[in-house]
């Protein structure tokens, strides 16, 4: 493999690679993207994913999206129409199940036969590039909302063209967020460079005059991820995708629970993509943004779990996210029923109605947290850009490899592990230990400060039962996971 | 049992086997319980995320290990568990401890389901995933010191 | 009748009236003080409300207390232990039968009757005057937490004395909040001169060592009542309940819908008690705070009002109240099964215990509202005290003759009904009618021109109609009633 | 349907005697529905909370009306509507159009058992709390068009 470099890919170089990836599996063969082209341009406006959330950007409403997949085509639309029809979701979703994330076709294929056999679905989701590029279109036409695949897939160039033919107007994932926290031994030069491929195929739809949006995946690991990790994450795939010719972004966030934390993140979000892309030139990339409600651990009880989904819900409303991404009731049971969604959706879309017209006041505590989200995203970037001698590619790669970039409790032996993240006494999350994350020093002082403050309320050192504690405590009510009394 | 449970600086010779089963990627929960393994004296042996059952069998065997503690968060792990039983009673080693714990299974069931058809498939305990590592650990410590491998405190 | 004064009532007074009072129904003969502050002095700690409150408000938790109440005290026992165990709550109430709040002893025993023989309760509360001493302490004994009766009773006395000296540690209601909202013929003479005697009662009580906690209902109608009108009424009662001897006070707030006028006012509800109790010489008289979750409209859905209920309890959490009263996802039917009301609960508490540690920033928008809020009570107040010659009670009576006082959608031919309330762009409730409220030419301005804006945006006359549209608006998931597109 | 619902300036002259029954104060809905009737040309006779069976029938013997709506929001609404039908018989006016809307039951029950129940009562039309003022007086216009009460246009 040639070194990486943060390059659009050149016509002739992405074609040969086409017909690698189109051939290996039978259903490639079925991509004609000029006639995919031509089926998009056929496609209702309702299908359109960058139109609904332009407009719902415009109006500063929150829309609502479900995660939802099964393993057969007619089951899947049905679960769909529910969540539409009966959850009132605004966008879909369909979510790709774990063997075809890691491309393993063949039990795919397995588990879509047992499903058949059993008359329910024994996979996590929707194989699609088992099922190919018709029965795609298929479900795209039986919807009247847009669709987009969502995943965790390292190498997700054969699922990215099946969907996109597919008529799905929206494909979520990315080189670092989709790799670091979803694999174990995918090397990072591998998949950044396998996700140039899927967003120049997105960039080859735009420029053909097909609107496609693009979501990196906001929360990674979904656990105690300080903003500035993620967000350093979300602009640096941002920049890459932008490279390709995609023209529609979506950064997301995942729900830290403190809301004035979680305010400042989504803003600050969108304030940094704006001014990295314009620095570099893209200015003509649009942003939106998304909330995932709380990602960890959920209570047993559905009543408690209601409370937890509306939180998030909150959250994304006063934050004016453009989109937030449901949890139901079933959430600490493994995979929801379809009612369950349904009701997830449900209590979110009354949340986020109800507070339309509201967003939280600026105040002295929000904006000294978007000041701080800002600079250690500008340190963090800063050095990623040193590091890769102007190159954000190759940056991004030695970042991960000295620390630089580190995302909490990630699978991934590509990724350091080095940095500690716990909540401070309101609930917002900060470093316990830093790794090599390259914090000014007055900002490591306030982190460490905050956890100080919190052992000094707890009577005991910051260490890492706090982090156990944090994560358990959610499931017993509360945020910050305190010693028991 | 507090003696029991705590760390008094020595070690019990026990060793846990310890992955998240099939290609399901969640490692937060695998690497708390490694680090309270850890804090309580036992010996993890963590194969991590995406661990295949011959991974379980082989680092069982080749770390003479008294327990394998098996993780699945994803839903899959139906497909995933069956056969590990058999697949340790092949190489010798099927009377090794076996827990398995996490979202157990696709859409909701009651846990007497769950817990029931895990326990067919030879598992000796079955965990919800809001389990704190320190049940499983004294549940280890109890089963471990009733088959008589522990020669105790 | 002599004229009302705002007078602590002599003894011999007191004791002449307790005749009257304990003789209009049989069960009356069981009350004997004496033994009650004996039986008082025996209860167990968890029973005393005052403690409860007092150890929430030191540690700025939020507790949770439902609404419930059934015709037979075997059922009540099992019902409220069912809302403690399973629904968690922090707190208990007795909720009385609308018979009973009006006096009809004899309807309530039929009831009683016909709830035996049907094995359901055809009562909407527990007839607690009818069932009398014995049993009330037979309720109070089987809970491990403090019980409350409440309830909408213009004349209470008889109930409390059976329920004060059955065991109960906390009192809601008031000479204002429970005739004008509750009643339609009831004088406020008559009603203020009767709850002079609860309250009298109240502080025998006291004065014999047993803390016995005394709450003014809050949200009055339930229904876009402005914070300042609810406040001044709040803390007239507060300062009438002094004079008779009442040492612990929990004013109450029902939530609006907007976080910011929402916490603006839970926060001046404390701030304008302590400084009118302090002017007054009621240095002594402890004030907690309650905010009652979204008192108007429910969606039928249950999901919906999952998030309707967390929003409520989001804003108490927020706000710091010291309690918070819980709806249930049943609302929109009428009265809940028990499981419904634990469902509610255990979401409520899920939220506040998530947002235990959180509370909303200082803005400049939340320092407005609080301004706001202050200069508007301050208005009315002042006025009440002018017309009553410096006598709070007589200066009451003339406010509502005069719509001075004047509260929203009351059924009571006492109040004027001058002011009609509607919601601004942002869902905060203001005027746009002000019969003879006497607020500042500016403060006026202010709400006229929030209505104006509301009008510009909907595109229509600021009217009756925006009213309506608010009123059924959460049913349709919104706050605000906007017409439709 | 437009003409017919928007008020016009004419009145149809029908006239609504309104009220919440029994021990009930639930006084928004009763508000809202006088001022929706009157915006709709229809005379309300509203005789407030509170109202006991008699006073409906008296205020509708004495304003001649052609409908009675009888609102409960606390959930007595059963014990306060029964015989209801009986005493308007009894007066002479058993055939006078009659709903009810409101929280009708204490506890949960479906629609169509509460419907059932008030239909029973002799209520001609029952409706949920969350009922705009608007349809109800659609349905008025349509049943006493039907009765051929209102000449119409």
């Amino acid at each position: 493999m040639e070194s990486l470099k943060n390059k659009f890919l050149p016509k002739e170089k992405f074609e040969e690679e086409s017909k690698e990836v189109l051939s290996s599996w039978p259903t490639g063969a079925e991509v004609d993207r000029e006639e995919a082209v031509e089926f998009h341009k056929n496609l209702p406006d309702d299908s359109c994913m960058v139109d609904k959330l332009t407009e719902a950007d415009e109006a500063k409403k929150t829309l609502t999206q479900p995660r939802a997949g099964v393993a057969l085509p007619d089951e899947l639309i049905d679960l769909l129409g529910h969540l539409r029809t009966e959850g009132e979701a605004d966008l879909l979703p369909v979510t790709i199940d774990s063997y075809t994330r890691q491309n393993q076709y063949e039990k795919a294929a397995q588990g879509i036969e047992e499903s058949r056999e059993e008359g329910r679905s024994l996979l996590n989701g929707f194989p699609a590039v088992n099922h190919g590029v018709e029965i795609c279109r298929k479900v795209v036409e039986a919807l009247d909302a847009p669709v987009q695949a969502r995943h965790g897939t390292p190498d997700a160039r054969l699922l990215a063209e099946i969907t996109l033919a597919g008529g799905f107007t929206d494909f979520e994932g990315g080189g670092i967020s989709y790799n670091i926290p979803y694999a174990k031994d995918v090397s990072l030069e591998k998949s950044l460079r396998d996700w140039q491929y899927v967003d120049r195929l997105v960039g080859f739809y735009q420029s053909q005059g097909v609107e496609i949006n693009r979501e990196p995946f906001g929360p990674l690991t979904g656990t105690l991820v300080p903003p500035a990790v993620s967000h350093s994450i979300a602009v640096l795939e941002g920049l890459l995708a932008a490279e390709q010719g995609v023209k529609h972004l979506t950064l997301g966030y995942g729900q830290n629970g403190n809301l004035v934390q979680d305010v400042a993140a989504v803003e600050t979000l969108r304030v940094l993509a704006r001014q990295f892309l314009d620095d570099e030139g893209y200015e003509d990339v649009s942003v939106t943004t998304v909330l995932h409600e709380w990602m960890g651990g959920f209570p047993q009880d559905e009543a408690k779990a209601f409370g937890v989904i509306s939180w998030g819900a909150s959250a994304a409303a006063l934050a004016n996210a453009t989109k937030v991404i449901v949890k139901t009731p079933h959430e600490a049971e493994g995979i929801p029923s379809r009612e369950a969604n349904a009701a997830g959706l449900k209590t979110s879309n009354q949340i986020v109605s109800m507070l339309l017209d509201q967003s939280l006041e600026d105040s002295a505590g929000l904006e000294k947290e978007k000041d701080l989200i800002i600079r250690e995203v500008e340190d963090i970037l800063g050095r990623v850009k040193e590091l890769g001698e102007g190159d954000w590619a190759a940056g991004t790669v030695r970042a991960f490899e000295s620390g630089v970039l580190d995302v909490p409790f990630a699978p991934s032996r590509y990724n350091q592990s080095g940095i500690l993240p716990a909540r401070d006494n309101e609930g917002a999350v900060r470093y316990l230990e830093f790794g090599n994350l390259p914090l000014s020093a007055d900002i490591q002082d306030f982190h460490e400060e905050k956890m100080k403050k919190r052992g000094e309320k707890e009577g005991r050192q910051p260490g890492f039962q706090m982090v156990t504690d944090d994560i358990y405590a959610i499931g017993k009510g509360r945020l910050t996971g305190r010693p028991r009394g | 049992m507090k003696e029991q449970n705590g760390n008094d600086g020595e070690q019990d010779d026990i060793t846990v086997v310890l992955g998240v089963i099939g290609s399901d990627v969640h490692a937060i929960g695998n690497q708390i319980l490694e680090r309270a393994l850890e804090e309580n004296g036992i010996k993890p042996v963590n194969i991590g995320v995406m661990a295949s059952q011959e991974e379980f069998v082989d680092a069982a065997i080749e770390t003479d290990a008294d327990a394998i503690w098996v993780s699945s968060l994803y839903g899959h792990g139906e497909i995933d568990c069956r056969g590990l039983r058999e697949k340790l009673e092949e190489r010798g080693i099927g009377d090794v401890i076996m827990y398995i714990g996490g979202n157990l299974v696709i859409g909701k069931k009651s846990w007497e389901e769950v817990e029931k058809l895990y326990l067919d498939m030879g598992f000796d305990r079955v965990y919800s995933s809001d389990t704190q590592p320190q049940e499983a650990i004294d549940d280890l410590r109890e089963d471990l010191s009733a088959a008589g491998d522990v020669s105790g405190g």
